[in-house]
């Protein structure tokens, strides 16, 4: 599975990416947190408060009740700043 | 009908926006919107990143959500992303239709929903040397809902 | 603030609206809006009557009044008379603003306000060499009736 | 006084404008109207509708029940259509 990491997410991985392989069980975006959260203590840092992060799924915006299904890639990054 | 890009060159917003009605004779109305960077408290910068591949594919579908709302004639978008400075045009949406109400509404639903559903995102840079990321506004969830269809 | 003219003479949108812009960094939003002569059933031209000092007079009172509703940085209205054909552009009203929301609304108060108090009468030349005046539409009253402060 | 006439009021009336000086008794609007269409078929077919006519009184929009005080300058038209 393809990860993608933008903006203080980003920073606070200290990647913008990086292929995964998340173990069975992980069927869910909110199961996918609370895994990637466990990797390290940047992607901790990075993933504390999950009212502050947005997730999207082969480039949809999804909560975190989604399955992950055949996701090819997920997105993790904070609520969107444009215009 | 409604052209969208994503770049980090600077666009003309008078071009962009003059270049909708250019030869026709039914449209009535073009309502353009520039975003540019306000130096507020010390901004020397502003950086926005985004998400190739899923920013292209977000404006596509906002516009085509516009398209399907309101008899629009045409249109433009473009949203820049790198380093700007104050000043700067970060955004244009531009609008044609052959009437004002359906112009103006669909650049003000096109604006709303570019804020909270595009995704960029802003990093200030300040005198201080100091960088913040831009936290979102509880003011454009706000504006973004007004378009919810229940 | 808000610069008003009615003149003959074409403008150009893009150039007026930019120069609201230019070297502001305090001005973080841009809206025009320019209205277009439409083709519509076999029109020929649109003559536009006005009142001569009257016009000027209730052009610079609605722009005052957009000023004391809106916190605005700037603005433009332009309004032509006389002759004109399809594609060309009638009026022209642009906005600056910090922020986008007054930016958007000050225009379209402008534009409703402008169809529906200032003096000015449309004439209709058809293919056929037949004239007819332009009616009041129902809508642009009802446009207007949203600014009304109750 | 200075009348004005704008649109297809003019047309009818077949001048934009004439100086006349009202009877002493005409102290409102509406009692204007009602003697301008006395004046000829002309006004009389300008000012038949009078649900279609708008004034201004020194460049000023006014209703029928405004007086006319020591108006300089009365304008008569059909409802805008500017913009």
């Amino acid at each position: 599975m393809q990860l993608l990491y933008f903006a203080w997410v980003r920073e606070r991985i200290g990647t913008g990416g990086e292929t995964l392989d998340p173990p069975a069980g992980v069927a869910t975006v909110a199961a996918l947190l609370d895994w990637l959260a466990t990797l390290s203590p940047g992607h901790a840092a990075a993933l504390a408060d999950r009212g502050a992060i947005r997730v999207a799924v082969d480039e949809v915006f999804v909560g975190p009740d989604a399955g992950l299904g055949t996701a090819r890639e997920v997105a993790i990054f904070p609520p969107v700043t444009g215009g | 009908m409604i052209t969208t890009r994503v770049q980090p060159e600077a666009f003309d917003s008078g071009i962009e926006t003059a270049a909708l009605g250019a030869g026709r004779h039914d449209i009535g109305a073009v309502v353009s919107f520039t975003g540019h960077v306000r130096a507020d408290a010390g901004l020397v910068s502003l950086s926005l990143e985004h998400y190739p591949g899923m920013t292209e594919r977000q404006l596509a579908a906002i516009a085509a959500e516009a398209e399907a709302r309101w008899p629009l004639l045409g249109g433009t978008v473009i949203h820049r992303h790198g380093r700007l400075l104050p000043g700067d045009a970060i955004v244009l949406v531009a609008i044609a239709s052959a009437h004002r109400g359906a112009a103006f509404a669909a650049a003000e639903f096109l604006m709303d929903w570019l804020k909270t559903r595009a995704p960029f995102w802003k990093r200030e840079e300040r005198a201080d040397g100091s960088t913040a990321w831009v936290a979102p506004r509880t003011s454009d969830d706000t504006a973004a809902a007004r378009w919810e269809q229940t």
